[in-house]
């Protein structure tokens, strides 16, 4: 009973959707809007959301209508039995917006072996940072033994560099503003990088509500096909043109924010073209959550958890 | 003469009844200093009575968990019929099996031990840290004049908002998770403390001072015994918040203890497992209180009776 | 209602009262078969030994506590709980430290309602007969011991109930005040027609003021001997009337065996526990 | 006579020395109650004394604020020479510029106005439910009875555990955000009036009662004013929470807020924005508080001279 | 030290003694121009009307509180605190409500350092003397008021100081107890030699226990007379010797007038308001 958002059947279909905003940033619906894709559609922004975990949670609990996170996460809250779908993804890595793992320059680390025993600092546990690492070390031949003996330590990003540079930690996790910011100071290098790692990724997706879905198709195709070809705006048109886009949005939706660390996007960083989603991009995570015993292997399958169904860009790649 | 007669008769009458509502429940309950109003255990010796004592005290517990478990049928009714969403808020009985899972075979012992240490140790410093400077506070008008300005400046600094600090002057290691622990715990016993000394009856003070009194001996003495009470409520507030905080000191840089399971479980959906970790934590709140209350009792013997 | 004599005002029948010290093993008997009638419009002195009971027993009249054993009925009526028609001084005071004189003898009459203008005339008028005049606007720390009690007597008064009751109420007085305050309060009762139980320890009091002397024995308290007072005429110095003397001898020599037997008892407990 | 002659010039040399140190100090401070021992008012016509008062007042005021000034100092130099990173704890100087910046032209008074709404209609719920509540409990045993357990319960879980409860239940707006804040400000407020009320003098309630006072207006003319300066003590610890908890409370889908605006600049880096909030809150809090000393100051006159 | 005659044990010098009461204009003069030496062994009784600040000068001998103007001197010594020379016996008892009977009566001892078995002997004995044997482990709300006030009697007693100062103590007991005590604190005072002030309302008591009587006028306080009582014997039935009648006589003269005249600045006051 927790569909509040939906329509009643035999009412017309949603066309308010609401969410929740990226403070100092600007998400794909919001880009989609401003550049017409939307149509009909309007956007009703409730506050901005401090986790893509909580994000998601909201829109599974009819708070807002969708929204979203790191595919693992999504993989857990599906787990959890919570009637959701993935329809496109819309941040991952990539060679221009990666997540890198860093060590200073004097540090002893060399190789993944080197990590055991030692403190790595993430921003949360159980999300894209652990999955990333986990992964990682185990690419790296180490045994679920020798993998137990990594700590990880949860520490706020802003938090990070510092820990890392008054070796409170051995190796800290450093992304967007503040890993060019710790980079420009010098001093660290990377020990690895996701996008080496995986090479370019689509890590997070946005997902709806299954009944949602069911009784607003319309809405939802339309929303999708707007998304997704904001996406692909992004992804086809000059940095300098996107970032000044965005710029402009901050400024036009009056949330009192910084909109300086826009200045420092560099890519949408989704390898699909218009976010359509890969099957690996789910695949690899369902397989390390049934490693970590979080779910029953063989549970859920890629196609439980995500649709291209909606994306216009879907034909021919994908699954 | 034909009243004296009567009067066993009525006296009878008189202590069959229950005892004279109003004043009985003040006496026993807001007055404690008052002589109870009614002795039943003076009668006990007649079956009736006693009969009537096991009734009062049996639909007393009824009261005391009357509400607690129409709480319980709640969380175990209402996802069921479906008012909440199962998915988020699962039946009671569901997480109290997970529960029982994590105790037994699971991580539980090891989150409990972690956090109790933390939790204790900051507790235990705030005692020690917040009594003595309450007292002092409450009464030196020069060391209340030097301290309560930066004081209250730190009372009114979330230390949330200070995480980074904590953690950039303390570390991420377990200083900085009793350190959180023993601000948090701080300003309830210190202020409770504060106003405890400066309600002292002057009277008291004064006799102790006219013994003689050095104000070592006075604070001992005098102002500790006299503003137990109120220190003891502050004493309990941060008791509570001993616990409650876990979760924020076990925000970074944990990697065990029930703030941490809770965090975790939350951000991955773990939702059974998470309400085990909630249940967990007030389930030892609320040992704590008790133990604290027992302790107070203690204390105030003198009230008590 | 009156199925008592029509003159009894407070019956006190064959009343007990235990209190249970902690872990004391036997539980304290502090009053034990009290029986005395008071009747309509008397004016009651009771005097007894330090510690006897008069205080426990003035709380039972008032219906602040409940006795363990026996019954206290007014105007036939068993008494269950206090009530305006009751009204008591404490051997303590008991003002409110948050009040000034005037508003701590207000309060009363706020309880029965009275009106607001009312009750400042009143609360004044009393505070004047007590002496207080210039004292309206102290608070109770702001007083000397003996304002305070008389605050406590004012508030009494002016609380206007049918049955006074009064423990030591002029303990703290100097002996001029104390006199006048006495005038004061006979001339009350006599105007009023008041029951009053009055408690004090100056036997000479006692013997002025009341109609009958209540003399109550020590541990367990109960009613030792009442002695009827009577003079031919209350006019004159009363004091210096021969009859006074005597009944003064009376009741002193009554509490004189009773302080010998405490003393007794005392010694006797003293010993055996060696 | 040789001896009263030369009282004078004694009494003259006693009143040239300072008051008496330690009772003017305790009666002073500690024992309001208690006559003041030591009027410098009546002698104020002499102008050395009032010379020495000022001097006293300017010595003291020295003393209040140097533990404040000394804090701010440390602030704004430890960073400049490198004892902590300027990066992430920067000056003071630069971060009350950025303050100065964000008020004028900035967000700041829309976030404080958002902010103080809430926090501000939290502390009244909370004060309008829980002082009640705390009477009731403190005062009729069968209510304490009841929902003693129940409210221990609740005051021993985390509201920050239940955030997603709340949320789910009250939804992401300003209902859960208040209820939030209301949620936290109860319990201080709460436990501290059943301590007040169970404290109270049984011989004032004795005297209350055989005149006649029902519960009703026990409650009021006794219980309440004999329980204010234990009332108040919890009151001053909510207010500073109903700040506090501001951070947790827009945590979750905010649009404005201090809270929101220290998580919004926490996590993208905005340092000298992020302590701008710190400090705002932390004025705020120290601002609630003198105004509840006010309030508090008002309700006892009758004690503190 | 001894610039004064070697017999003043405490000397207080023009003492004056003014409260602030709140918004009220004019401060309150309590005391004014209090001049008065006691003797070294002295037993001074100290009477006045109600509210003259008898228990305000106490407090400045006790060193509790500041003269405003003037000085007391104890020994020679100007008086700047209290100290273990003096000991007080409070109008309103002070007994600590945490600590039983026996703990409130070592309360003082413990202040001397006295070692723990003494200690127990010593308040044990005080208590018997007071006739409070077998109510050791009382907690003061289990007591009687009389029995309260027997318990600060026994902890000034106990506390054995050089210098007594007792506010009305045998107020709240009965006529025998009081008597009983009235000895056993005469028999203290000759046996040590300690110097007592005795703040009194019964004149009977004042002329019984003082060696001189200090009468003091009302409002603001200060000393009126100082009545040397001197009997020829104290053996015998000293109430009965006809010398202590006019003694009685003589102080109770002094002291009407000083309420009649404390009664007639209140009319004043009363009629010059309305
Ligand atoms: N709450 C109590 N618990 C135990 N004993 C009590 C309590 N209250 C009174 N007593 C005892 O009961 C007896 C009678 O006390 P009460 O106060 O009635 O005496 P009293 O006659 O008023 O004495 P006094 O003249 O000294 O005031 C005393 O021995 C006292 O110790
Ligand atoms: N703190 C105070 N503030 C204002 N006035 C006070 C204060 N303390 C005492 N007084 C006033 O000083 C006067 C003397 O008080 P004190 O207690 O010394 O009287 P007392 O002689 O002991 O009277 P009693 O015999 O009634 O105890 C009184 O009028 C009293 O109102
Ligand atoms: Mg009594
Ligand atoms: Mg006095």
């Amino acid at each position: 009973g927790s569909a509040a958002g939906a329509a009643k059947p035999g009412e017309a279909e949603v066309k308010e959707l609401r969410y929740q905003g990226n403070a100092g940033s600007v998400t794909y619906p919001e880009l989609a809007e401003d550049l017409g894709y939307l149509g009909d559609i309007k956007l009703k922004w409730v506050g901005n959301t401090t986790s893509g975990p909580q994000d998601i949670q909201s829109a599974a609990t009819g708070q807002t209508d969708f929204g979203g996170a790191f595919n693992g996460a999504i993989i857990k809250l599906k787990a959890a039995k919570a009637p959701i779908k993935a329809v496109i993804g819309y941040y991952g890595s990539d060679q221009r917006s990666f997540n890198g793992y860093y060590v200073t320059d004097d540090s002893p680390i060399k190789t993944a072996r080197d990590l055991i025993g030692r403190k790595i600092g993430v921003n949360t546990l159980g999300a894209h940072h652990e999955a990333v690492i986990k992964e990682y070390l185990k690419r790296a031949g180490l045994t679920p033994e020798e993998i137990r003996q990594v700590q990880l330590v949860v520490i706020p990003p802003v938090n990070t560099e510092q820990a890392l540079r008054q070796g409170q930690l051995d190796v800290g996790t450093l992304g967007g503003v503040l890993k060019d910011k710790a980079l420009q100071r010098g001093g660290l290098r990377p020990l690895f990088t996701d996008v080496d790692l995986f090479g370019p990724f689509t890590a997070g997706s946005v997902v709806l509500r299954e009944d949602f879905i069911a009784r607003n198709p319309t809405t939802t195709r339309t929303f999708v096909q707007a998304f997704a070809k904001a996406v692909d705006w992004a992804q086809t048109h000059p940095r300098e043109e996107v970032v000044a886009r965005f710029q402009k949005i901050i400024a036009k939706r009056g949330r009192d924010e910084d909109a300086t660390t826009v200045a420092f996007w560099k890519s949408t960083g989704i390898a699909g073209k218009g976010g359509v989603i890969a099957d690996k991009e789910f695949q690899t995570w369902i397989d390390w959550l049934a490693r970590e015993g979080e779910i029953e292997p063989g549970r859920l399958k890629p196609a439980d958890l995500y649709t291209n169904a909606f994306n216009p860009y879907a034909n021919g790649s994908g699954s | 003469m034909a009243d004296r007669r009567s009067a066993p008769a009525t006296g009878t009458a008189l202590s069959e009844r229950e005892p004279l509502e109003l004043p009985t429940g003040l006496d026993r309950h807001v007055a404690p200093v008052a002589a109870p109003a009614y002795q039943p255990s003076v009668r006990t010796s007649r079956p009736s009575a006693l009969a009537r004592r096991t009734r009062r005290l049996a639909s007393r517990a009824v009261t005391k968990s009357g509400a607690i478990l129409l709480l319980l049928a709640a969380w175990e009714v209402l996802p069921r019929v479906g008012v909440f969403d199962r998915v988020f808020v699962p039946p009671l009985s569901e997480d109290l099996v997970v529960w029982y899972g994590l105790l037994l075979d699971g991580p539980l012992p090891e989150h409990l031990q972690a956090s109790l240490i933390r939790s204790l140790s900051g507790f235990g410093l705030a005692i020690a840290l917040a009594i003595p400077l309450g007292l002092l506070i409450g009464w030196y008008r020069p060391v209340a004049d030097a301290l309560t300005p930066l004081l209250e400046v730190f009372r009114n600094t979330s230390p949330v908002a200070l995480l980074p600090v904590f953690t950039l002057i303390l570390g991420i290691g377990e200083t900085s998770k009793i350190t959180f622990v023993l601000y948090a715990c701080s300003w309830p016993i210190l202020l409770n403390t504060v106003s405890g000394v400066k309600t002292v009856e002057p009277l008291l003070i004064k006799s102790a001072r006219s013994m003689g009194l050095g104000p070592v001996r006075l604070f001992q003495k005098v102002i500790l015994p006299a503003a137990v009470p109120a220190i003891f409520t502050g004493v309990r507030l941060a008791g509570a918040y001993s616990i409650l905080v876990l979760l924020f000191a076990e925000m970074v840089g944990a990697k065990a203890g029930l703030g941490y399971l809770i965090l975790d479980t939350q951000s991955s959906f773990r939702i059974p497992e998470m309400y085990a970790g909630i249940i967990t934590i007030s389930a030892l709140g609320l040992l704590f209180n008790l133990l604290l209350l027992r302790i107070e009792r203690r204390f105030s013997t003198w009230r008590t009776t | 209602m009156t199925t008592t004599a029509v003159t009894t005002k407070i019956g006190i029948r064959d009343v007990r009262k235990v209190f249970q010290v902690r872990d004391a093993g036997e539980p304290f008997v502090a009053l034990d078969g009290v029986d005395l009638d008071v009747r309509e419009g008397e004016f009651l002195a009771l005097v007894g030994p330090s510690g006897c009971g008069k205080s426990t027993l003035l709380d039972l009249v008032a219906g602040l506590t409940a006795p363990t054993a026996g019954e206290i009925v007014i105007d036939g009526t068993p008494v269950t709980g206090p009530g305006l028609d009751r009204g008591i001084v404490f051997q303590q005071y008991a003002l409110f430290p948050w009040r000034t004189a005037q508003a701590n003898v207000e309060f009363g009459l706020e309880a029965k309602a009275v009106p607001r203008r009312e009750r400042r005339e009143r609360a004044r008028h009393h505070l004047d007969l007590v002496g207080l005049t210039g004292f309206e606007e102290r608070y109770p720390h702001e007083l000397s011991g003996g304002m305070r009690q008389r605050v406590a007597i004012a508030r009494s008064l002016a609380f206007d109930p049918d049955v006074l009751l009064m423990d030591e109420p002029f303990a703290a007085l100097d002996a001029q005040t104390r006199e006048s305050l006495q005038e004061e309060l006979l001339r009350i009762w006599d105007k009023t027609g008041k029951t009053i139980i009055f408690i004090t320890h100056g036997i000479d009091e006692a013997v002025y003021l009341g109609q009958r002397v209540a003399v109550m024995t020590s541990r367990p308290g109960t009613i030792k001997e009442v002695v009827e007072v009577a003079f031919d005429s209350r006019a004159g110095d009363l004091r210096a009337d021969p009859v006074f003397g005597e009944y003064r001898h009376h009741v002193w020599t009554l509490l004189r065996d009773e302080v010998a037997a405490a003393q007794v008892l005392e010694r006797k407990a003293a010993t055996s526990r060696g």
